[in-house]
């Protein structure tokens, strides 16, 4: 592996390193921050992220970027908890919930890749559109009725439920992140997206099924959003059609913080996952500190600079370029 | 001159169509509008004053004389929002934020009245409930909404007021403003389940929708019994909640009030103004700048208010308006008016 | 089995114009089993446009085309590759942030499924041992140098599926520009071993190789074949004449040696720079002439890289007008007079989305420009100018650079820097990669030109007589150090023989 | 002007073309549409997002993006009222307040460009760091006292007072565009960035003051959020951290369907101004047709799609790369 991709693992140390160093800072800061129960409440947080990044780093990697993520979650969260035992409904499909939902995330990836790459519009603008249609769907399924909750405690239980001493959640993200790995190294597909995104013009002219591939990436992306927005529901034990609130501006930075370059042909999964774990860490340190909220965003911004520059430094030539 | 209906039409604004409140808020619009037969227009401003201020401009470009009721997304919003009424010869009731010296007496008769719930009262209530319920001893963790929204502003100054004066065996752990979202609630709900474990005794929330996600993380966390909340807005799910006694009937306190409420008072009050029935000029301050009962609900008394929630609630409340007027319908008859008065 | 048909390639009557411009003209050639064929002519005849369009990047406007005897249309490269088709494209197409291996890994191309690495590491290794060259399968593109990527290239194009129907046909265009001597020597050992299996079309512009590789010379001008003989049956000179239409090439004279002026432009001492080159020491003057030669990989290019500040160095000193450099940058360098002509012009050189006229302005924008501002007639004014002096074709100067011939975007290229006046210092790397005999020769006169007017020049030339022809003083360098001077002013008696010798 | 950028001019024609449809449609559904009320109320609106679409296009033609604007303008806004006569305090520093809130997007912009062009960090998460400290410096101004408005009644009419028919807001907008537009064509500046965007390397190697020039984008950028962070404020009356929300959602996209490529060297400010038109009128169109709110997203989320399929078909060739 090492010898296919020299480059893959150089990044990541720098970024481990700076995760280490802000958990030592937080742990001095609070002794709490380095507790079993915050590792796991930790643990539990990224899972959601963890999940849409396996999708998001496709993308970028093509050199596109994918919008809808926030959408699509709440198209597919409001979508499975009304097919599921909820308080609103008398409904329960069971697992045809989870079809239907994830099925809505498979259609509007299936749409936004279809359009961006056969009619050629640019993806920032299409998933922006599917990000709207899905915040629709959710709308319009949360119509003027009460706000559904789960009846199964055991749904709601689920996530937080440990096995072998690790949230479920995080064992479900393990299980799609590993899969992602797999599929960007072992294939032909993840391989693809990768030479995509480095030169289009030659993945054509050697043959490449370059739309499909890029169909095929968006369309992962969209089912994976879905799931993320049916696990934060059940994290939730509530429907709501913008619960994925905020979850764009964690996974994209987090890619790029990894070294997903958004013009493509760059990064990995792996990468992208630790630079999750970052902004989470950052984020829940901050309220452990007891950062005072009025400062709390300044902080953020610029321990996030500072983080990006520590791990910009060691991969930087005089002819590097950054976008 | 006299009025014309056909002049005229309803315009209800609200912060989103993604909260039980908004929609409670369009459901008493809509109530308003059939019963006085001129039609309704819904402006969603998806939670951005920009959104909020080009859709209403873009409504009143529509050419008929606008009644309307503007939940405002910011305080700041209020100004640019009332002056566009005036030119548009409309009236305007704001409800929940304005700036807070920015006064309708001042302004005209265009800005009909700003109204909202004590904030301060809201954030007392569940003091209360939660000092009571901990029998004046304990830590609590608390969790505004939007950091610089009035509304919150008053909650959290009210809250603390009453433990600082009446619970002072009551100790208040942190302070996390999760911006009215249940997520946001249950994220850092959980993060200080970490940093003070079984040092909280109680939480309150702004609103019922942050406090339906801290709920569900102490849950999880199986906290929930351990811990009691109050909040503000006794939505449809807590209500549940309440019933079930869900944690040991964890939830302790509540305030009722209902968006189909304010929209329709609102509404109202801007009607009257328009068709002449009042002169905005000629009433009391705190018919200008109102402030409406809001009671304080427990698990003892929540049965009390079912009956607003029933399908016909709407319709029934308009009714009663229509008799009554906007400032003495139950349960929010005028409870006092002018700035609210901070505690300090 | 039944034996494959004896004739691979038949075009009959191919055009491909673009917009006014007909870069092919009802072209037909018929190329038989196990055939060399060399195609020449000008810059811009419309040699690469041919060949695209047997690669299937490019489809004819009209004409058919038959392989091993069935009529086929190409709608994309994919038909190509399996009709049997390779090629090596003017310009490098390779994925850089890919393996050796996954480059050559066409046949899979096609696929999304699961990938061997193993089998295509193999495959690879196999590949490139075919033609000779030992590269680790697993390295990344990016890492490699220019040359290593060429042969990757040539590599692929080999490597196509040998269990394809009929016969393979091999497409090479000027693949042999940016090699050195003896990869060529490989490249030609490498094409007579096709024969065997394939038909191979090759296009160079240095004829004596086109003479001892092919079998038949196909001569193209503006889009026509102008003349198709058997090797043993034409002269270098009949070729030439063929490919500038009548002209019969001129015997150009030898530059007159200048007696070197006083303050050396630049003058470099002991430098080094670790893993490419060490105590490199040499001065250039004004109207001077240093030739850097070597074997690929001998380190010319870092040299000159260090000299414009483009590649940092460990030790030693650059002077440039008796100012020793410090904090050295490729800004710096520029503003101090140097001008960079980089070997790999479609990464370096050119802003292939641009306008031939934004290009050559890029450095310099004469009165076309007062303070901040600009003045874009008096630009297009100056592009025009260029145009003219080193002949562009076509000569129209709006055109986006991507759509101009390989050979006349070096053209371009180069008048970006030559336009410049206060260039005192011309460092050019491969200078004449890709131009024809005629180009190579107004290039040329423009280098020299440049240089009487007092710049200094330190070229990496393409071919060894190029140095013999120009240079004032050769260095020779080997692994990074230099292995020999010559001082042309003296000795002028020098053979390509004796610089190989000091070569290897 | 045609040999320089023959591309330039083709985008728009569809763009307007496409605007033109919606706006035949519109008036169909509602004739108020094309009421002078409403037009000048869509200039007033689109005032803001055009002064910040200027800095935003050069940042995109550099190939780099800027994220920050909401940021910044909640800073500026913020520091610009509190220094003006405003409610809360009783200073008044005139046209200082002007310069120190621009003083503030300056900064912010110089901080982000140093950093993305001299640390070489991916513009993405600086100027995702810059919004943070933006909004932090708005909130911490803000402080928990009340909101400030503004006193001057002469300031708060000026954005909406006609001048020639057309409210002042827009006329200031108009000055902004087109001296982006000059400095975009006749400088070296402007050509320089397409430039740069177009292939850093080849600009370095020719000396480019590539550095300087992203610097310059950046802090451009800042200081024009910077000043419609004032003009938004002088809009409202009175000052919010928050008062850019949804500016960057309608800045970038409108960039992108005015054929701003987001990698580089394409596009120019008046196509993108021409997109702020389209999304702008979209939205107010969608209200007057007094489409049911629940349906708004879906119906935006359509409609805008559409419109980039629309506009995208003229130039799209085989071997076109939309990213
Ligand atoms: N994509 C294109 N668009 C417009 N004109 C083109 C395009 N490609 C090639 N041409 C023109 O077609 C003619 C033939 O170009 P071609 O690249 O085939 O020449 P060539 O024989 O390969 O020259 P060289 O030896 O310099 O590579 C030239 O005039 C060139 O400008
Ligand atoms: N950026 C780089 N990183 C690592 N090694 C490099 C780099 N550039 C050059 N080298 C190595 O330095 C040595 C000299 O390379 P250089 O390109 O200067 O040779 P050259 O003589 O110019 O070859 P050619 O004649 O093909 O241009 C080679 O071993 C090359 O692999
Ligand atoms: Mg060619
Ligand atoms: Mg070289």
């Amino acid at each position: 592996m090492q010898l296919v991709l020299p480059k893959e693992w150089k990044g990541p140390a720098a970024l481990i390193a700076s995760i280490v160093v802000l958990a030592i800072v937080f742990t001095f800061l609070n002794p709490r921050f380095g507790s079993v129960e915050n590792f796991r409440n930790i643990l539990f947080q990224v899972a959601v992220p963890l999940i849409i990044i396996v999708g998001t780093t496709f993308v970028i990697q093509l050199g596109s970027i994918d919008l809808s993520v926030q959408g699509v979650m709440g198209a597919a969260g409001m979508a499975w908890i009304l097919l599921s035992a909820n308080t609103r409904l008398e409904t329960d499909y069971g697992i045809w919930a989870w079809f239907i939902a994830i099925g809505i995330g498979v259609a509007l990836g299936l749409l936004a890749g279809a359009l961006h790459s056969l009619v050629k519009v640019p993806s920032f603008v299409v998933t922006l559109g599917t990000w709207y249609i899905g915040l629709g769907i959710g709308i319009i399924l949360y119509g003027d009725d009460m706000l559904p909750s789960l009846k199964s405690n055991v749904l709601m239980a689920w996530p937080t439920k440990l096995t072998l001493g690790l949230p479920n959640a995080f064992w479900l993200a393990l299980v799609i992140l590993a899969a992602g790995a797999l599929l960007s190294r072992f294939t032909h597909f993840g391989r693809g997206v990768l030479a995509i995104g480095n030169s289009e013009t030659i993945a054509r002219n050697t043959g490449m099924p370059v739309n499909l591939m890029k169909i095929i990436a968006f369309t992962l992306a969209g089912g994976l959003s879905a799931l993320a927005g049916i696990l934060a529901t059940m994290q939730l034990g509530a429907g709501s059609p913008d619960l994925g609130s905020g979850q764009l501006f964690t996974v994209i930075p987090a890619a790029v913080i990894g070294g997903t370059a958004l013009n493509g042909g760059e990064g990995g999964i792996m990468r992208s996952a630790v630079g999750v774990l970052l902004l989470i860490i950052l984020n829940n340190g901050l309220v452990l500190a007891g950062v005072n909220p009025s400062y709390q965003s300044g902080v953020f911004g610029a321990i996030l600079i500072a983080a990006i520059v520590a791990v910009a430094r060691p991969d930087r030539g005089i002819l590097k370029i950054a976008k | 001159d006299t009025f014309k209906k056909e002049d005229w039409v309803l315009v209800a604004s609200v912060i989103n169509t993604t909260n039980p409140y908004m929609i409670s808020n369009i459901e008493g619009a809509k109530a308003m509008s059939a019963k006085l037969g001129i039609p309704l227009e819904i402006v969603n401003s998806n939670n951005s004053s920009q959104t909020e201020i080009s859709s209403i401009l873009a409504v009143l470009a529509s050419g008929k004389k606008p009644i309307m009721f503007v939940n405002t997304v910011a305080s700041s919003d209020a100004p640019t929002i009332v002056d566009a009424v005036g030119k548009a010869g409309g009236f305007v009731t704001i409800w929940w934020n304005k700036p807070a010296d920015y006064h309708p007496v001042d302004v005209g008769n265009h800005f009909v009245a700003f109204q909202k719930h004590p904030g301060v009262s809201s954030g007392r209530c569940g003091a209360k409930a939660i000092g009571d319920a901990l029998g004046g001893k304990g830590g609590v963790v608390m969790l505004p909404g939007v950091q610089d929204s009035t509304t919150s502003q008053t909650r959290v100054a009210g809250f603390e007021a009453e433990i600082k004066e009446n619970y002072p065996g009551i100790k208040i752990l942190d302070s996390r403003p999760s911006n009215w979202d249940p997520q946001l609630g249950a994220k850092n709900a959980r993060d200080l389940i970490v940093k003070f474990g079984s040092d909280i005794n109680g939480v309150w929330a702004a609103d019922d929708g942050m406090q339906i996600g801290a709920m569900q993380a102490f849950e999880n966390a199986s906290l929930l019994d351990k811990v009691k909340f109050a909040s503000d807005g006794l939505y449809p799910t807590t209500l549940a909640d309440i019933k079930s006694g869900r944690g040991k009937n964890a939830i302790v306190g509540e305030t009722f009030h209902r968006g189909y409420m304010a929209s329709s008072v609102g509404l109202y009050t801007a009607y009257l103004a328009a068709t002449g029935q009042m002169d905005p000029s000629k009433q009391p301050l705190e018919k200008r700048e109102s402030l409406f009962k809001l009671s304080c609900v427990t698990p003892e008394n929540y049965k009390d208010y079912l009956k607003y929630d029933e399908a016909d609630a709407p319709a029934k409340f308009v009714e009663q308006l229509e008799k009554v007027g906007p400032w003495a319908a139950e349960p929010m008859p005028l409870s006092g008016g002018g700035a609210e008065v901070m505690p300090k | 089995m039944i034996m494959a048909p004896s004739t691979v390639l038949k075009l009959k009557k191919i055009s491909r114009a673009f917009g006014h411009v007909s870069a092919v003209k009802s072209i037909s050639l018929e190329i038989k089993r196990g055939e060399v064929i060399g195609l020449v002519g000008e810059n811009g005849a419309g040699k690469s446009t041919l060949l695209k369009i047997l690669a299937g990047v490019e489809q004819p406007d009209s004409g058919t085309m038959e392989i091993n005897g069935k009529l086929v249309t190409f709608r994309s490269p994919n038909d190509a590759v399996r009709a049997g088709v390779g090629v090596v494209h003017q310009e490098q197409s390779l994925f850089t942030n890919l393996t050796v291996a996954e480059n050559l890994d066409t046949r899979n191309a096609g696929r999304i499924g699961v990938k061997n690495w193993a089998r295509i590491n193999s495959e690879c290794t196999a590949a490139l041992k075919k033609i000779g060259v030992n590269l680790d399968p697993t390295a990344r593109v990016s890492d490699l140098s220019f040359v290593d990527r060429q042969m990757v290239e040539i590599a692929r194009a080999v490597a196509i599926d040998p269990n394809t129907t009929g016969t393979p046909l091999i497409i090479l265009d000027e693949p042999t520009a940016v090699l050195e001597q003896n990869e060529t020597d490989v490249l030609e050992r490498e094409i007579r071993n096709l024969k065997e299996i394939a038909s191979v079309i090759f296009v160079s512009h240095r004829l004596d190789e086109i003479m001892r590789i092919c079998d038949r010379v196909v001569v193209m001008r503006s889009g026509k074949i102008v003349s198709d003989k058997k090797t043993t049956e034409v002269t270098k000179e009949d070729l030439f004449r063929d490919m500038a239409g009548g002209v019969s090439q001129t015997a150009h004279a030898l530059r007159k040696r200048w007696p070197a002026g006083a303050k050396p432009a630049v003058e470099v001492r002991e430098l080094a720079s670790k893993g490419k080159f060490k105590n490199i020491s040499f001065t250039a003057r004004p109207g001077e002439i240093v030739a850097l030669v070597g074997s690929n990989a001998s380190g010319r290019e870092a040299v000159a890289r260090a000299i414009f500040g483009a590649e940092t160095y460990d030790s030693g000193t650059i002077e440039v007008k008796s100012k020793p450099v410090s904090r050295w940058s490729i800004r710096k360098a520029v503003q101090a007079g140097l001008a960079y002509l980089p070997a790999e012009r479609k990464v370096e050189g050119m802003i292939a989305g641009l306008s031939a006229t934004r290009n050559i302005a890029l450095v310099y924008q004469g009165d076309g420009s007062s303070g901040p501002f600009l003045n874009l007639s008096k630009l297009a004014a100056v592009a025009q100018s260029w145009f003219n002096r080193l002949d562009v074709r076509p000569n129209t100067i709006s055109r986006p650079l991507i759509n101009f011939s390989g050979g006349n975007q070096q053209k371009v290229v180069l008048a970006k820097w030559l336009n410049s006046p206060h260039t005192d210092v011309l460092l050019l790397d491969h200078p004449l990669r890709g131009l024809d005999v005629g180009a190579a020769q107004t290039v040329n006169a423009q280098i020299i030109k440049t240089c009487e007017s007092g710049a200094a020049v330190i070229i990496i030339p393409d071919t060894i007589e190029e140095a013999l022809e120009m240079a004032d003083e050769i260095l020779v360098m080997r692994d990074g150090e230099v292995s020999a001077r010559h001082d042309m002013r003296t000795k002028n008696n020098l053979t390509v023989q004796d610089i190989l010798a000091d070569m290897v």
